[in-house]
Parts: structure tokens; C-alpha cells; sequence
């Protein structure tokens, strides 16, 4: 490690807190998928083991105790981050798939009727566009799809038709992850609350990008998985204001959720713990806590220049490679690392297939979005995605090798 | 894993410029192939003259290797009886696998520039479409299989 | 480590792959709770992140390659280990908890009516009762409690009785993570396909101490979790008859579950995957074949006869020691390894403390089971649990500061 | 963490021979107090004289912190007004937290021999059961707070 101060390490010096990416073998363009882990992570994930081990919230005796400490705090430390009032607005899943369903489950099934309408966006990931088709068809509620236009923005008109007196919640996602651009949540929030609708923001793709506040956004409740966050699998988190939180029933039932049991029911924990049924991954909550350090420690700032450089480098040479057609905005800034094209004549399939015999890794297919491949009339894209511990040298190969797809793909 | 050699001149050629990808009138046999993973969607069409395939073609959308793989395979099939069809979609199927002879592959002509997808788990769905298309279509009636 | 050939390792050979463990500073008898983890486990789930951390399932490029191997891999080594027909009958999880609800929700919701029972046993863990209450509760079904004896062995007649041609599902627990009683699951199997019930047996106690064979079990549905059996926290395994899965609808929904998605619907991914919503917890199944693997190194002749010294000791000496009462079986071979007693005029909560100022570790309390707690007319009881890698001084220890409670509460 | 002292001879006693742990005939105020997490369970019942806490007993079941706290603090708290009632009890959660000064421990007398529950954080639900309790009880009417 360099013992310079904070801000000045170079992106070498960062390139080396991650294992996969030190080695320089791959370029790893593949982040919206999933990040790749700072050693420390991993090491708080190895040290809670040997440290610390023991199941949390029972045990009277010191290892249990710390555990306990440590999954808790992290739990301050994720509310901290995104600037939750109080922990206990904070659940920990596994993903952010699972902290949409909670509310799809818990809150959807028990607040929507069949007068009722959710607004999902066209061009929502899968994981909070099916959860909603869900709760739609067993409460007869109807869905009422916000479209974007082919940039991925939404016109005040359209907002102003899909969110109205009708709607009870809005199901919508902070940053796409196939156009890589901000929706104006703000405005949403506030639109939907003068209705007196709720607001579920999917901030899968925005909070390894930018610094997140539930309270600026007006987010009633927040998604977002630790995978893509420098954390490990297996951890995500919901925040969810905490009033909401404590008129919902619980979704998974079992150990640690209960206040007590009897043969004809039950009396649940207070919230979060009850919606945390069985022994939770206190782990990967103490590791979360760490790529949370980590992450401020590199800080947004930096985050959002790296961002915008290599993500300008590649938009503009890609704009200069006949035959690529870039989706989204013109605007760089507007697409947060995210680099989603085509190439004429050539499978999504096959451009992801060239640029990995290169060693360039990113990823080809629908996205888990088919509904915005549909809207914006194309089957499948290619994606690159770009994270602050990228260099140029990576966007470079990843040029050179999309610059010669069609070459040897034989349209010479 | 090397997989350098995957777009070799014969699956580039068959994936630009397919014989076989065009409407059919008058098929015998119609028949929608899909991998749902990754998109590639065929719809494989035959005429008969009794146990011999006559004529063949498709049309879809899909990665250059299910696409060039669906052409190879009408080529080597049309004018063949449906058992030895069945036959060359076995060995081929084997030769994916990666347990086929040097003979076999060569008696898969064309169809033998795949032989690397063998080594490429990913893309093994792609290169078999239209193979276990059309051993739907005639597998049932398809005879002595062995 | 030693280069000695297999089985011929020694305890301190065994105790010096935990690193916890070999420290020798806690007597760790809390294994019932959560194990501890040997060091080829942490650097497994460390290698997943340093040598082929990406997102599974949907990259065509050699990291995500290896990481779906990884994963898929691992789901073939638990179908192995537990005797599973094929890898498809493993659903991966979070842990046992989540895998009983996947069952109560997809199958029991869809598949229970209000004229049916459920059979669920008094002795089972909150996890496997109260996801049979709500299925109860929403469906109208009736829950019939199979009632246990004293040590926790269940009578014909009451298996008779709770058992009948109105069952529809019987969830039972291999083994009671309280009475640490083996219950007997073949027959119980054989009385429910007799009336075309099914059969969730609860293995999370179980799995750590003997050979699974679903297959000899007759069970239709396993549950599990990676936690107690030497894997990290955040994984565990919902094993189902193919048949049965193939029939079930997806639970939570989302990435990775589906063929294709519509506006207006969306059809689902084969079986698991149809049940493995969102981003899998690849590196935690990764961590768990390692387990298994090395489980089967120590081999359950090992474990069962580990079990068997340490327990007959532990019970042995507590037998003598006045005022304490071991719950259960009198026989040490039907404990495998848990052992629940109580202290004469000693809430189990100061038994717990005062062993915990001696650095012994176990836990007091309902144990998440408090019908069972109730229906053996105690509050809560005090619980030791081995594993294999637990020593003759560690039991001493615990014994020792057993002996010296009821003293040091005033008691003299 | 040590916790070696913490079953001081103060606490075992009211532990083992509580004073005020018996039925109380009569009571105007009466309450429940659960910690559902651990089964801590009493019930607190009073006698009050205008704003004068004139007699008091518990009944329940729990840990022997639990028990020989509540049985302490209505040693405390019985002869006191409410008011004076709830300044102690501020004082006693204060000296749980690790806040209170050394008169402030001094003033609370017995109960001070539970100040070491402040390292416990798993066990200061237990200590303060009674005293939160109590609280409920008297708290609403209790007046100045300070
Ligand atoms: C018998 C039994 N079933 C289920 C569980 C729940 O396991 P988990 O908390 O890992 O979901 C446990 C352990 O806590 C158990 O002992
Ligand atoms: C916008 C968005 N929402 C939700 C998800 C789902 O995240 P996970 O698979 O970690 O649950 C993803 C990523 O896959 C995403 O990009």
C-alpha cells in the first residue's frame, strides 16, 4: 500500500485493492453484472470467520455478542450511506431482487386493489417488473407502463398520464441498467406522494455510481443488491421508511422474526428483525459495511470523474466505428458507465463472443429488460459497463477488439 | 478455452450469405426452435417424398453460430433418407460433445468447422438448434436410429 | 498440515483447520447454532472472488464461464451428497429457513385446501412451523400437532392419529435441534405416501452429524442450511422431487428465473432455475461443495463416533451433578450431540452467562422452539452441541463450569 | 467484557431471597413487563398515597438479573414520591449506559451493585425490566422530570 494520503492514489494504486483486476488479464467491463471485490472485503468476510464466528442475536457469550455487534452496525453503516433516520429503516436479503419481492409480498399484496394501479417504467430490470405483474394479477390491480423515449427519458406528459389519482405505487429504477440513465426521481416522488401513492426506487445500477439519500430522492422504499456494490454475494438490502415497515406483515417466517410462538400463531420482533427470518448473513452484512468504507473512502467524486473519462473515451470512439450503433443518450454524462450498442449484421451474442477470445469481458443479451429491448425495437445489445477502478488502457482494448468484430465475423 | 478459431471461413460464410435461409411454400413439415436463454428462434421447414427429406429451409434470428450451424445442416440433410438424417444429427450431436471419431467429423463435412463449440459450454445450445429441430420433426418416425 | 494418509488425522490435527478452534481460547459447544468454518471453506469463497468472480449464468466470456461451472458444479456435489436423482432437485437458498418457505408458499399455498391437514410435529424449530401456520391460516386448513414424549419419541398411536387420509403435507425435523432426537423419518415417509401426503423433512440438524440419503428417507422436500454444516452464512439448499418442482409456480421472480417476459407475462426458466431469482449467491455454493468435500474427508464414521465419546461423557458427568436434569433421551447415542438440561432454581439465561465468563459457549433459551418448550412444561433450557472437532477438554471445561453455577448464583 | 463480579452477593441475594417478590392485595397500579426476547416476565404492582409510593411487590419469572433488579428497586422506591421514583429511575437507566456520575451511583445504594451490566449489552434488558416498568406505570403522572 502507498502511504501517500487519501485522494492522491492513482488508479494503479487502486487497481492493486483488487485482485482480479491487479492482474491486468482481463478487461473487466462487465460491472453492471457484477463488481469486482477490494481485498479488504474479502478479508472482513474472512475475518468475521475467524474473528467472530457464532450465530448473532441469541448467544450470551463474547463470540456471539460480537457478532451481533457487527452485523448491527452494519446495518448503521448501510442506513448511514443512504441516509436512512435510524437503522431499523434498514433490512438486510440477499439480493435486490429478494428486497423487492418483501414489498411486492408484504406491502403489495396488502395495499393494492383491484381499482388500484402500479406504474412500473418500460424499461425496469426483470426483478421489478415481474414482482409487480405479480401483485397486478392477484389483485386485479392494473399496470400502467411508463414509457421512455428511445434516449430513456420520460416526458412530463407521459409521467403526468401513467402517475395519477389512481396509482398506488410507483416501481421505478434510479439508473437503467441498459441506458445507464438517471430517471428524475425527485419529480416522481414527489408527483406520486401528491396522489398519495408510494415510491419503490431500484437503486441496483445508481449507488455504485452515486451518493445515494432516501431522503433528497423521497424514496418510500430503496432496493439494491451489495454484489454490485464491492461487496459479496448473498447480501442486499431494502430500506424502507420505517412507519411503512411497521404496518407490514411479515414475509419469510421462522427463527430470530418472532417475538413469541404458540401453537395457534405468533407475535413478530419489531422491524427490521422481523422480516429477517432464520439465521441471517451476518457476514456478508460486515463485508457489505466494509466495501460501504471503502467506497467513501474512494469517495463519489472520484467515482463520477473516472465515470465520465472512460466512459467519454469509449462513447466517442465507438461513435467514430462504422456499423456501432450506441443506445441511449449522446451525452456521456448521461449514461453513468453504462455502454450499451450494436454492431449491423452481427449478434449481440457474437460481438460479447470476439471481445472475449480478447480478453475483454462484457456482457450480451436482453439485460433483463426484453420489455425495453421491445420498446426500443431491437432484440438483444451488447453492454460494456465501466467501474471507477477501470483504466483507459482497458477502454482501449475494448475499442480495438469492437473495431474488429465485423472483420472476423468475414464482413470484411 | 481458445476459442480463436470459432468464426472460421466456413461458419462466417454460411452466417452471411445462407443458401437455405428463405421462405419455404408448401412445406411438409413446419417446426419453431428456441433457446430461450439467449433468443436464437429458428423456424425449420421440409418437404418429403416419402422417407426422403426433398427440400429445406429456415428463417429466424439468432447468433452467427446457430444461424450458419441451421444452414450446414439442411445442406448435408437434403436428398437423404430421415433415418440417415437422424444418424448425421447423432453424430454431430456426439461431435458437440466432444466424443466423436476423426471419421465421423469427417463425414460431417461441413458441419465439422463447429467441432471447437465442443470446448465452448455456452455455445453448445446455439450450435444444436436446429439439429434437435429437426430430429423433433422426424425423430418419432425417424426408424432404425441404432 | 500433516502428510499422513486419511482418518488417521487426530483431533488436534482436525481442530487446527478451524482457526477459532485451534486458538483454544473458547470451548465452542454452540455448533447446533451455527458451525465453525474450516480454512479451505474461507478460502474457498475467497477464491471464487480472486479467481473468477463475475455475475453467473448470462456471460460469454471465461470469468463468468468459470463462475457458472463453479456454481452449477456445486449444485451436483450436494445432489450427490444427499442422493438426490439429479443436480436439477437442489434449489440453492439462503438458508433452511428460506427453503421451508419456498415450499409453504409455492406448494403449500397452491396445493393445500381447507378441507386438508398438515402434520407438523410439536418439537420442530420455529422455521418449520410457522410458514405451516400462515399456510394454514390462508388456506383454512387444519394444522394437526404430532405430540411428542418426554424424550421426545413419538408413539404409533399419535402417528396414527396425526397422520391420516386428510394429511396433505407432514413437516417434520430429522433431528430436534432442542431433544437432539433422531425422528423416524422412513416410517413417517411410509404413513404419509400411504395416504398420498407428502413429506418436508427439516435436515438442518441432521446434516451435520449423519449420512443423508433422501432416497432411503422418502422425503419429498429437504431443507438445509450451509451455516451449520461448515459453509459460510448465506447459503443453504431446498432439495425437491424433479416432478414436484416442475409442478410448483416460481416464488420470488425476477432476473435469471425466466425464458422471456412480456408486458403482459412472462414464462418461466426450467427447474432450479425457475426458483433462483436475481443474482445467485455463486461464491457461497462454491464455499458449500468445499464443505461437503471436506466432510466427506472427515467422514460421518468419524463424526457419529465423535459425537457419540463427547456426548456420553458430557451426560455422564452432568448425571452426577446435583440439581442439573438433562432433557431427552437417557441413552447419549440419541443426542447427536445436543444436549438440553436445566439447573435447579438457575434461569437457563445465568447458566449461559456464568459459562460464558469461563469462555464456554453455548446457548439458553426457547431455542426457537417454544411450543416444544411449552409442551415440556419448562420456559427455556440450556443447550451444549458438539461437532467432531469439539475435545475431551473442551467437554471438561463445560462440565466443570456447569458444576459451579448453582454456587456462584448464591446458591452454596 | 469480564464479567466475573457480576453475581455480586447484592444481586444473588435478592435473587435468591427477594423481598418483595409475593401477591400484593389491594394494589392500585399494576403492570406487565415482558422481554419477549429472553422470557423475562413480571408483573409490578403498587400502592400509592396521593403521590406516595406506599407499598410494592412483583411476581414473575426470569433471569436472575431480571429478578433481583426489580426486587432492589422497590427497595428504592417504596416510602419515595413518584417524582423521586422517576429521578431514580433516570439515574439507574443513566448508570446502565455508562453515564452516570459517582454521586448519582452512590445515591442509587443497592442497585448500584448492577453498574456493571453497562459492559453487558446483551443483559441490560434484564436489569432494566423493572425499572422501565415502573416507569410506564408512574411515568405519565410523575411530573417533573427535570
Ligand atoms: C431444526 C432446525 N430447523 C431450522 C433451523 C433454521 O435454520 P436457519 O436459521 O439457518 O434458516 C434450525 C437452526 O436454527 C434448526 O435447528
Ligand atoms: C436495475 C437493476 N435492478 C435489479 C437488479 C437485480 O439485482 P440482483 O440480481 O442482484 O437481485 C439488477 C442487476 O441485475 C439491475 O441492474
Amino acid at each position: 500500500m502507498s502511504a501517500e494520503n487519501t485522494n492522491v492514489r492513482t488508479n494503479e494504486d487502486i487497481r492493486n485493492d483488487f485482485v482480479l483486476i491487479a492482474q491486468n488479464e482481463y478487461a473487466y467491463l462487465d460491472n453492471a453484472a457484477t463488481s469486482q471485490k477490494p481485498v479488504c472485503v474479502i478479508e472482513a468476510e474472512k475475518r468475521f470467520y475467524t474473528d467472530m464466528n457464532a450465530n448473532p442475536m441469541r448467544g450470551f457469550y463474547p463470540l456471539s455478542l460480537e457478532a451481533t455487534k457487527a452485523y448491527e452496525d452494519a446495518r448503521s453503516c448501510v442506513a448511514n450511506f443512504i441516509g436512512a433516520s435510524c437503522p431499523e429503516e434498514i433490512v438486510f436479503t440477499r439480493n435486490a431482487t429478494e428486497s423487492i419481492n418483501l414489498v411486492a409480498y408484504s406491502w403489495g399484496l396488502n395495499n393494492i386493489r383491484a381499482c388500484d394501479e402500479i406504474a412500473v417504467s418500460v424499461s425496469e430490470h426483470h426483478s421489478n417488473m415481474l414482482p409487480w405483474q405479480m401483485v397486478a394479477k392477484a389483485t386485479g390491480a392494473k399496470l400502467n407502463y411508463i414509457e421512455c423515449k428511445s434516449d430513456g427519458s420520460y416526458s412530463d406528459e407521459e409521467l403526468e398520464r401513467a402517475i395519477n389519482s389512481r396509482t398506488k405505487l410507483v416501481a421505478i429504477t434510479h439508473v437503467s441498467n441498459v441506458l445507464g440513465r438517471r430517471n428524475p426521481i425527485e419529480k416522481i416522488t414527489e408527483m406520486a406522494h401528491s396522489f398519495g401513492a408510494l415510491v419503490l426506487v431500484d437503486a441496483s445500477q445508481s449507488i455504485p455510481h452515486m451518493k445515494i439519500d432516501v431522503q433528497k430522492l423521497g424514496a418510500d422504499f430503496l432496493a439494491f443488491s451489495g454484489h454490485k456494490l464491492l461487496a459479496p454475494m448473498g447480501i442486499g438490502a431494502l430500506y424502507g421508511r420505517k412507519s411503512l415497515l411497521e404496518d407490514m406483515p411479515p414475509f419469510l417466517t421462522g427463527g430470530e422474526m418472532i417475538e413469541s410462538v404458540r401453537l395457534d400463531g405468533a407475535t413478530y420482533a419489531e422491524v427490521p428483525h422481523k422480516f429477517e427470518a432464520g439465521t441471517v448473513n451476518a457476514a456478508g452484512a460486515y463485508a457489505l459495511s466494509e466495501a460501504i468504507r471503502y467506497i467513501n473512502s474512494i469517495g463519489y467524486e472520484y467515482i463520477k470523474e473516472r465515470d465520465r473519462v472512460l466512459t467519454a473515451k469509449a462513447i466517442e470512439a465507438l461513435r467514430k466505428t462504422e456499423h456501432v450503433r450506441i443506445l441511449g443518450s449522446e451525452d456521456p454524462y448521461d449514461h453513468n458507465g453504462i455502454i450499451s450498442f450494436t454492431i449491423d449484421n452481427v449478434h449481440p451474442h457474437d460481438i460479447s463472443e470476439v471481445l472475449a477470445q480478447d480478453k475483454v469481458c462484457i456482457r450480451a443479451g436482453h439485460h433483463c429488460a426484453q420489455p425495453l429491448m421491445e420498446h426500443l425495437k431491437i432484440g438483444s445489445c451488447a453492454r460494456a459497463s465501466i467501474m471507477f477502478y477501470n483504466s483507459e488502457d482497458e477502454v482501449e482494448r475494448f475499442i480495438e477488439s469492437v473495431a474488429s468484430v465485423r472483420r472476423r465475423l468475414g464482413w470484411a | 478455452m481458445d476459442s480463436r478459431n470459432l468464426y472460421n471461413e466456413i461458419l462466417t460464410e454460411h452466417n452471411m450469405r445462407p443458401y437455405y435461409k428463405h421462405e419455404l411454400e408448401d412445406a411438409d413439415l413446419v417446426l419453431e426452435g428456441v433457446n430461450p436463454n439467449c433468443g436464437d428462434d429458428i423456424w425449420l421447414k421440409l418437404k418429403l417424398d416419402g422417407d426422403v427429406i426433398t427440400d429445406g429451409a429456415f428463417v429466424g434470428d439468432g447468433c452467427a453460430i446457430s444461424q450458419a450451424s441451421a444452414d450446414i445442416m439442411l445442406g448435408l440433410v437434403i436428398g437423404r433418407t430421415k433415418s440417415e438424417a437422424i444418424r448425421l444429427i447423432d453424430m454431430f450431436t456426439r461431435m458437440i460433445k466432444g466424443e466423436a471419431g476423426e471419421e465421423e467429423i469427417e463425414e460431417l463435412e461441413e458441419a465439422s468447422a463447429l467441432k471447437d463449440i465442443s470446448h465452448m459450454p455456452a455455445r453448445v445450445k446455439c450450435a444444436v438448434l436446429g439439429w434437435h429441430t429437426l430430429e423433433e420433426m422426424i425423430g418419432d418416425k425417424g426408424g432404425d436410429e441404432s
